[in-house]
């Protein structure tokens, strides 16, 4: 009969309405400033560089090999290679010296939080970041984070992607390892036993 | 539910065999894909395309996709053996031997079967230059789904399709002048130097 | 009169003409009257987007409407043809914005296919799984948006927001993003799932059915939309085949072709689910079918979760950089939630695609836009437009 | 004080301060004394309803409505009011400039004209008059004047789109909204709107038995009077001289700033005055709902009623889709004009036949038979029907 299916329609919104007052999974609005929802670990915005130790500038672990330029599909990144080499603060080139970025810009009003560049970082050197409140007054300068906007510890990527980090710090120490057995291998002619071992270790956890 | 797969031959053979004079190339693909085309000819494109929606083994009704490819001007170069005069002895020399294959327009149009539930057959059509003034035939009178594609393919491409109800633009505005597509296209450096962009206030 | 009124044609007549606009026909009917001719949008609630509709009416009927595109142009396909082939998959998030799941996997398939690249079962359960989610939240907003149009002040619309925002959060919680999720990779997937992350899809799915029931009592009996949507818009089986319409429009006009069934790319093949038809291709079929296919999605979920198997999430011989796949050319085809969503690649053996080719569905549909709109109202073309389901970020590319 | 003083306490004031104003001026400071309250406590309340109208809606969509500016968001109308003052007015060029201007007074003015005839409480009406209802229906079909003046003069397809449209509703469904009416008229046998709510009073034990809403001709009166109200005021699902989605704003498309807020005004000003006439005729003005309540004031009630009605409305609007304009022609002839006179008729029988449960009987048979018929042909005519679909493996 005429009249029915708006019968329900109305019933259904009623429903709706007081159900709103008393059901959580009704009323699903999150009141951002003074509520907030905890962001998932694999929460990405925009990258950052990470650094050991704590100096920002000596431990970073970029190498500027300029992958992530490259591979980078709104071309975002920019990064002037250094002519000297420094040495590796962060203990994880095996202590030789290595070349870094003079310049390492992230024009972030053009990056679209791919996670593209921390894919193929071959060097863990740099990850995404979840801070999303990031707005400026400074349409240009504010957007173009240089290198020291850029830079963050390790300690702060374990903090945001404990998960992930852990990964990524296993990856380094394994790499680390074999590193060095391999000079002590090739010093001593019997095959270093401690280096594999602590390989695996790294890698089955 | 999924029919046999049909190859290029047998559509070759088919359309040869149904539309006299149609000269049908097969065009080989080296990749695992597998998919290979037919390469028609402009003046029995239409009628063979006809044929391929018609015909009841085939029934060819449904256009996926039909889109322009731009080939620039190549140049092959193969490996020949020469019988040289070296020093007075004729002996064999290996040549390097270019040959210019000009460039050329290809309107690409993938073809399933709705009825029949097989596809992809993949027809081609080539123009005989990259010039300003190309013309190919338009299918869009024979599988409706082609109007909005072979406007794109006029759009970015240049490709005027003969027969076609409605070739205007679809995607650049009207007063823009180049082909967007086309590999040698050099966007302008600016924005505003864009054609009908001052109008737009841009 | 005032003045201003009075040299109102020589205003007129100083403003340049808008971008797109060369339409030869007069707005006269065949007695020579003058009819209304009226521009709808760029700018207009309901075009969804950047879309325009330039609209001749006689009456408040239309006598012949012709789609203008290109407000969204920018040219995707030369951006992914000079870039790496991994480069496009960020961008194919933005095509359709609302699936970008789907797109990714319409790319991945196509990419697969040029490069010879296989994909472990378990990569190919989970894509499964995040494709049938992203077709529950696009149906169910795209119902919401219809019912927008149709004038129900966003109730439905934000029932569709409340499950679709839980769906969102699987994503950002098992891919980083929301909406641009760059999830697949040639081979595979990015990130493996957690048993927990399944654990919450099975949740979620296991309580989508009571929001359909929802939806159902909220408006499937309703006179209101049944007067407003059935039979209106009506395409023929014969024209939808013709015009290459895809998807749910296709299956509303009764034409039984889902390419998750035809192709049955993936592991598709492996489960069972229905493909619901329709017999009048009406606005109101059109509806019927995204609700009956996301209760058919929800039942593929509901087997892809219980059957997902262990293993790895990416072939072994596929590389993430470099790419360079053999000279050739391969179409990989999905059914992606707007419809038929295709990628058309050509290599040249070098890094990059040679040619770079999205069929995109959105625009496909409206093919027949105005076929579907003449003789009906101005109230009726913004529910045709609605029932098609497009996406500007598509159709425009 | 008792409860009579307290329910007449405003009469009591209005009347000892035109005794204090010189003779001379005593009937201009009794006119402002009506008339000025009136100007005060609808826009107030519109002010709240469009709150409270947020509020209820964003509740029905799960989610809170305004909750920002003051306590619970009640602030938010004035911050709206002082959004649309200080933002620019745009006049078209094309438009013409009188009209445009003075349309969005003529609504708000013609809408202010309605509670004229309106009793809010006892003894509480400006202008008692012998043909109030003809007033009323007079005044509001003067609100269609500034709607196309709104159309006409703004010079905008979507404007025109909308003025047509609403002209076009407005016009169709004043029929049935007076016919409607017109049952009451017979049965209260005046014209007056305190003779129909005086008609209307007493109790049968505690329930207000001589409401008459509570006859089958009242009921079915009430629902089409309600009906017929929600498009004379351009509410959802009738919202189609608006209709946001399809043709923009409707009428008020080149709107901007105040004249913007004032069609708003407008719209919820003959929003309250329509429903304050459907309290008036069907469900017995002011007076209490049961007996043992009339302790509560005469006004209090009045808006109550009110109130209820409006979050009907709100209701509704939450709910269901709008119509299209032939469907919209449609149902105003073939289904509202002929359920009209079916209640004229119902009336007629009520009015000559002793009261009992026969004559209710009787009454609401000729009703529910030509609702049956007609929904089925509405229905059936166009073969709406929810369908079933077939599958395919």
């Amino acid at each position: 009969m005429l009249g029915i299916g708006i019968i329900q329609g109305l019933v259904e919104t009623a429903r709706n309405f007081f159900g709103s007052y008393t059901s959580k999974q009704r009323l699903t609005t999150v009141q951002f400033p003074d509520e907030r929802l905890i962001q998932p670990e694999a929460a990405r915005v925009f990258p950052f560089l990470v650094y050991d130790t704590d100096d920002w500038e000596k431990g970073l672990r970029c190498v500027a090999c300029k992958i992530c330029e490259v591979e980078c599909p709104p071309q975002c990144i920019s990064i002037t290679k250094s002519a000297d080499k420094k040495p590796d603060y962060s203990g994880i080139y095996s202590g030789k010296p290595q070349f870094y970025p003079e310049k390492f810009d992230i024009d972030v009003s053009v990056c679209m939080s791919c996670q593209i560049c921390v894919e193929v970082c071959p060097f863990e050197a740099i990850k995404m970041d979840n801070a999303f409140e990031l707005s400026t007054d400074d349409r240009f300068g504010g957007l173009m984070w240089d290198k020291q906007r850029l830079a963050m510890p390790n300690s702060h990527y374990q903090a945001i992607h404990p998960t992930d980090a852990a990964e990524s710090d296993a990856a380094l120490a394994e790499k680390k390892a074999k590193a060095e057995a391999k000079p002590a291998a090739a010093a001593a002619a019997a095959p270093a036993k401690p280096a594999p071992e602590k390989a695996g270790a790294a890698t089955e956890r | 539910m999924r029919a046999e797969p049909i190859t290029a031959e047998q559509v070759k053979a088919a359309i040869e065999a149904a539309v006299p004079g149609c000269r049908v190339q097969v065009l080989a693909n080296a990749s695992p894909s597998g998919q290979h085309s037919l390469i028609l000819d402009h003046e029995h494109a239409a009628e063979a395309a006809r044929f391929l929606r018609d015909d009841p083994t085939l029934r060819l009704d449904y256009c996926s996709n039909a889109t322009g490819v731009d080939w620039l001007d190549s140049e092959l170069s193969e490996k020949v053996k020469v019988k040289k005069l070296v020093d007075g002895a004729e002996t064999e020399v290996e040549e390097v031997r270019k040959t210019k294959v000009p460039g050329y327009l290809e309107a690409v149009y993938h073809l399933y079967s709705v009825e029949k539930k097989h596809g992809p057959v993949i027809v081609r059509m080539r123009t005989g230059d990259r010039k300003e003034d190309v013309h190919l035939p338009s299918l869009t009178g024979v599988w409706r789904s082609a109007e909005f594609q072979e406007r794109e393919i006029f759009d970015l491409y240049g490709v005027i399709f003969d027969g076609h109800p409605d070739l205007r633009r679809l995607l650049m505005w009207d007063e823009f002048k180049d082909y967007p597509m086309r590999k040698d296209y050099v966007p302008p450096a600016d924005d505003d130097d864009l054609v009908g962009a001052e109008r737009s206030g841009g | 009169m005032s003045p201003e009124t009075a040299n109102l044609e020589e205003i007129v007549a100083q403003v340049p003409p808008a971008r797109g606009v060369v339409e030869p026909l007069p707005p006269v009917n065949a007695e020579g009257e003058q009819l209304l001719e009226i521009s709808m949008g760029p700018h207009h609630p309901s075009t969804h987007g950047v879309f325009r509709m330039n609209v001749v009416l006689e009456g408040e009927q239309v006598v012949r409407l012709k789609p203008v595109f290109g407000y969204l142009h920018r040219n995707h396909e030369k951006i992914a043809e000079n870039a790496a082939y991994l480069a496009a998959i960020p961008y194919t998030d933005r095509l359709d914005y609302l699936c970008s799941m789907t797109n990714n996997w319409g790319y991945a398939l196509a990419v697969e296919k040029l490069a010879g690249i296989g994909v472990p079962e378990r990569a190919e359960y989970i894509r499964v799984i995040v494709a049938e989610l992203t077709r529950l939240q696009n149906h169910a907003s795209l119902i919401g948006f219809l019912m927008q149009d149709m004038g129900m002040s966003g109730t439905p619309l934000m029932y569709a927001f409340r499950e679709r925002e839980k769906i969102l959060d699987l994503f950002e919680s098992l891919s980083g993003a929301r909406m641009m999720c760059n999830y697949m990779r040639f081979g595979g997937v990015r990130v493996d799932t957690s048993a927990e992350w399944l654990r919450q899809v099975r949740e979620l799915n296991g309580e989508f059915p009571r929001f359909l029931d929802e939806f159902e009592s909220l408006l499937a009996g309703n006179e209101i939309l049944m007067g407003r949507a059935q039979g209106v818009g009506v395409l023929s089986p014969e024209l939808a085949v013709s015009s290459g319409a895809s998807g749910p429009m296709l299956r509303a006009s009764g034409v039984n072709y889902d390419v998750r069934k035809v192709d049955g790319y993936g592991v598709y093949d492996r489960f069972s689910f229905r493909v619901p038809l329709g017999d009048h291709g009406d606005v109101y079929d059109r509806y019927m079918m995204r609700v009956l296919e996301m209760r058919e999605s929800v039942k593929i979920l509901e087997q892809a979760v219980r059957d997902i198997p262990a293993g790895p999430i990416m072939d072994p011989k596929a590389r993430l950089r470099g790419l360079r796949p053999k000279a050739g050319e391969a179409y990989g085809r999905i059914e992606s939630p707007k419809g038929e969503l295709g990628f058309y690649l050509i290599s040249d053996g070098t890094g990059n695609p040679y040619r770079y080719r999205v069929r995109p569905p959105s625009l496909i549909n409206l093919t027949v836009l105005e076929d579907m709109c003449l003789g009906r109202g101005v109230a009726d073309v913004v529910v045709i437009l609605g029932s098609v389901d497009i996406v500007l970020g598509e159709v425009d590319r | 004080m008792t409860t009579q003083a307290v329910d007449q306490i405003f009469v009591t004031i209005k009347h000892w301060l035109v005794l204090q104003s010189p003779a001379v001026i005593q009937p201009a400071v009794s006119v402002l004394l009506s008339v000025l309250p009136l100007l005060i406590i609808f826009p107030s309340l519109f002010a709240v309803t469009t709150v409270l109208e947020r509020k209820g809606l964003g509740r029905m969509q799960n989610r809170y409505g305004p909750n920002r500016v003051g306590p619970y968001g009640f602030l938010q109308p004035l911050a709206d009011g002082i959004k649309a003052l200080i933002k620019e007015d745009i006049v078209p060029v094309g438009a013409d400039k009188l009209v445009h201007f003075l349309a969005p007074l003529l609504l708000v003015m013609t809408a202010f004209l309605e509670y004229a005839v309106i009793p809010v409480g006892r003894n509480m009406v400006v202008a008692d008059m012998d043909s109030a209802l003809v007033f009323f229906f007079a005044a509001g079909a003067a609100m269609e004047v500034s709607i196309f003046m709104a159309g006409w003069g703004s010079r905008n397809k979507y404007s025109m789109l909308g003025a047509m449209r609403a002209v076009a509703q407005m016009i169709s469904y004043e029929a049935p909204l007076i016919l409607s009416s017109i049952a009451v008229v017979m049965i209260a046998g005046s014209l007056s709107t305190t003779t129909i709510v005086e008609r209307q009073a007493g109790y049968w034990g505690v329930w207000p038995y001589h409401w008459y809403v509570f006859t089958p001709w009242g009921m079915a009166g009430f629902v089409l009077f309600m009906i017929a109200a929600t498009a004379e005021s351009n509410r959802s699902p009738f919202d189609l001289p608006e209709g946001e989605s399809e043709i923009i704003a409707g009428y008020f498309t080149e709107y901007s700033g105040f004249k913007f807020a004032l069609f708003f005004l407008g719209e919820y000003l003959g929003m309250f005055a329509i429903s304050g006439l459907a309290v008036t005729l069907f469900l017995g003005g002011w007076a209490a709902p049961l007996s043992f309540l009339t302790f509560i004031p005469s006004w209090i009630w009045f808006f109550a009623k009110l109130m209820t009605l409006i979050a009907g409305f709100i209701w509704i609007r939450g709910t269901l889709p709008r119509l299209r304009m032939d469907q919209l022609m449609n149902f105003a002839w073939k289904f509202m004009l002929p359920m009209t006179l079916v209640v004229i008729f119902s009336a007629g029988i009520w009015r000559f036949m002793p009261s009992g449960i026969v004559r209710w009987v009787v009454c609401a048979i000729p009703i529910v038979l030509l609702y049956w018929l007609l929904g089925r042909a509405l229905m059936g005519g166009r073969k709406l029907e929810k369908r079933t679909y077939r599958f395919a493996e």
